[in-house]
């Protein structure tokens, strides 16, 4: 007899350990912290709505820390919930701080146990409903739907979810297209190099590069990066070339260019 | 079929008279055995003659065929036959593969037969976890849920019903019918109840445009 | 019903009785029904149960079925549930082809759907091909779109908007009810990401009765 009850308390502990071995190594099997709690709860054996949420915190933080010494990487919304509970775990323990007007630790406690209660409640109806007979397998409908070809009329038909994928087909249409620059606001080195080129034969004088951007382009600010970029892309293939000197007096001073013989075109 | 009670159809209401009770019946039969999918009341009225009552004729039809091979049944608005549930043995050769549904989106399911309407925030609320793209949609396909009315809170999200296909599947005549429908409410489970410290049920404000009274409810676990 | 000569299940033949005859005609008339093809009686014996007897119980159903809205009619070597002959006028509704809406039309229906009221214009513009006068005349005649105010610009041109028959269609009680494209994507509808600037939901934006806000909402795609 005490013998018995010796092995079983044995039982009892190997079970408890293998159960606990179970759950972490299924920890891709759990949906969300939620779903990991109500496991965790199943375990104290008791009612939902007595459940001690001291110990299901304590049980939740023993899962993570073993979790962790086995290395197993646990998802963000996990870490989330355990910060909350050992939140929660000390304001349970802890008596009231006077002048604390957020919710009390019974509450966050007594609303944890209704999400676990809830949770549960919805897989029962869940396991409820799929237990029904359901149409096309407990129950048939007619197997040979009857046509008498006599009026022809055709109708058509669309359901919301052709027309809404229909919508969201337009309205994204643009995302799918390839690449393309908006190249209204976009000069080219290119262009910069053809304007130059002819100007910059007569720059006998350090001039400031900024003047040789091209007309209208200084006063929009989008358009007026563009151009000085490409302007300035252009005069240092110039300078590559040999055809024109550049200098900056100090940083951020105004860069300024001259022909490297002035005269020559 | 006895009751000629038939000064109803009075010459100065309606040129034809309507046909009796009998012939309504034999023609209710007929269309819904015709119909793979239910049928209205006013669908039947719309295709029988002038002055019939369908759904005079559909109560005595429902009757008649109580206990029989095929049992006609009431889905939301709308009548139907179908084969009793329990000869479903004798059916494999018509029984179709339906899709396995995912844990996920039976839960889905259950959550949005049970509490609807009911949005994706609430959904993901109760179960602790995001729903992903997929389950939603997978249920959108079947028809077996459709959007219902917005909800009048801040971002107006959308919501989700479930819809007659859904009852059809499950052999039910309304939400009402679902399993533990009663016990489940009576327990509040399905109530929005709010964590604490966030005061205000939104559901409460539903009516009126409280465009941006608070932020989301979701801030809870952080 | 009452004929009870049941002694045919002789106990040296098969170890499980034979069900009932009542029973049996369940069985026939569920087969029957649900079958899509007419059924033998071979074919009914080897599914009902061992023992059972498909011809006396088909006789039996036949009787049953005789002068009621449909039969059980001898098909070839096979049996099937039909149609009494007489009513075949009730079933003109089954013949009703229906088929899909062509792509032109949903989209062109979303559209106006989305942007109601909206101009022809705008909607080749939104859809970026020109919308062929087949297209609108098709949703036109099916009551789903129809003319709403001119719009108070040059030309004056009309705009479309959508129908009560529309929403009764899909099941919408107002086009606010539409889900916007934030919806769309959280239900896994759209794949991709939208650029920055783009995820807006203009549907949030046209919450005030602003009938000729239209070209604003186009402007994120120029």
């Amino acid at each position: 007899m005490a013998e018995d009850m010796v092995t079983a308390a044995k039982d009892e502990a190997v079970a408890e350990r293998l159960a606990a071995e179970a759950l972490i190594v299924d920890v891709d099997g759990y949906e969300g912290p939620l779903d990991l709690l109500l496991t965790l709860a199943r375990t104290q054996k008791v009612d939902l709505l007595k459940i001690s949420v001291l110990k299901l915190a304590e049980q939740y933080l023993a899962f993570v820390e073993h979790a962790k010494t086995l290395r197993i990487e646990l998802a963000a919304d996990y870490l989330v919930m355990a910060a909350w509970l050992a939140f929660l775990k000390s304001r349970l323990l802890l008596p009231p701080e006077p002048g604390d007007d957020g919710p009390s630790a019974d509450e966050l406690a007594a609303h944890l146990a209704y999400q676990l209660e809830r949770l549960q409640a919805m897989r029962d109806a869940a396991a409820k409903l799929m237990a029904r007979d359901q149409r096309g397998k407990d129950f048939f409908v007619r197997g040979q739907i009857e046509v008498v070809e006599r009026t022809r009329k055709v109708t058509w038909t669309a359901t919301l979810l052709d027309l809404m994928q229909a919508y969201a087909r337009i309205r994204t249409r643009d995302d799918f297209r390839p690449f393309v620059m908006d190249r209204k606001d976009v000069f080219t080195m290119e262009e910069a190099l053809e304007r130059l080129k002819p100007l910059v034969g007569y720059a006998g004088e350090w001039t400031d590069l900024m003047s040789y951007l091209p007309e209208g382009w200084e006063l929009d600010p989008v358009r007026r990066r563009s151009a000085t970029a490409a302007t300035f892309a252009a005069s240092l293939e110039l300078v590559k070339a040999g055809k024109i000197r550049l200098r900056q007096p100090e940083t951020f001073a105004p860069i300024q260019i001259r022909a490297s013989e002035p005269g020559h075109g | 079929m006895a009751e000629h009670d038939e000064d109803l159809a009075r010459p100065e209401e309606s040129l034809f008279e309507a046909p009796p009770e009998g012939e309504q019946e034999r023609m209710v039969e007929a269309i819904l055995f015709a119909a793979a999918e239910p049928v209205s009341v006013a669908e039947l009225n719309a295709r029988m003659p002038h002055g019939a009552d369908a759904a005079t004729a559909l109560e005595r039809l429902r009757k008649r065929y109580e206990g029989r091979g095929v049992n006609v049944v009431r889905i939301a608005e709308a009548w139907a036959i179908r084969t009793a549930p329990d000869l479903g043995f004798l059916m494999q050769k018509e029984t179709v593969e339906t899709r396995k549904l995912s844990r996920a989106a039976i839960e889905t399911l259950a959550i949005i037969a049970y509490h609807q309407p009911v949005t994706r925030a609430e959904i993901e609320e109760i179960r602790g976890v995001s729903v992903s793209r997929g389950t939603i949609d997978q249920l959108l396909e079947m028809e077996w849920i459709r959007f219902g009315r917005r909800r009048m809170t801040p971002g107006r999200p959308v919501t989700f019903i479930v819809t007659p296909g859904f009852l059809d599947h499950f052999g039910l005549e309304s939400t009402r019918d679902l399993p533990g429908l009663r016990d489940l409410r009576a327990a509040g489970l399905l109530d929005n109840r709010p964590p604490p410290g966030f005061g205000l049920d939104e559901r409460e404000e539903d009516e009126e445009e409280t465009p941006d009274m608070f932020e989301e409810n979701e801030a809870e676990d952080g």
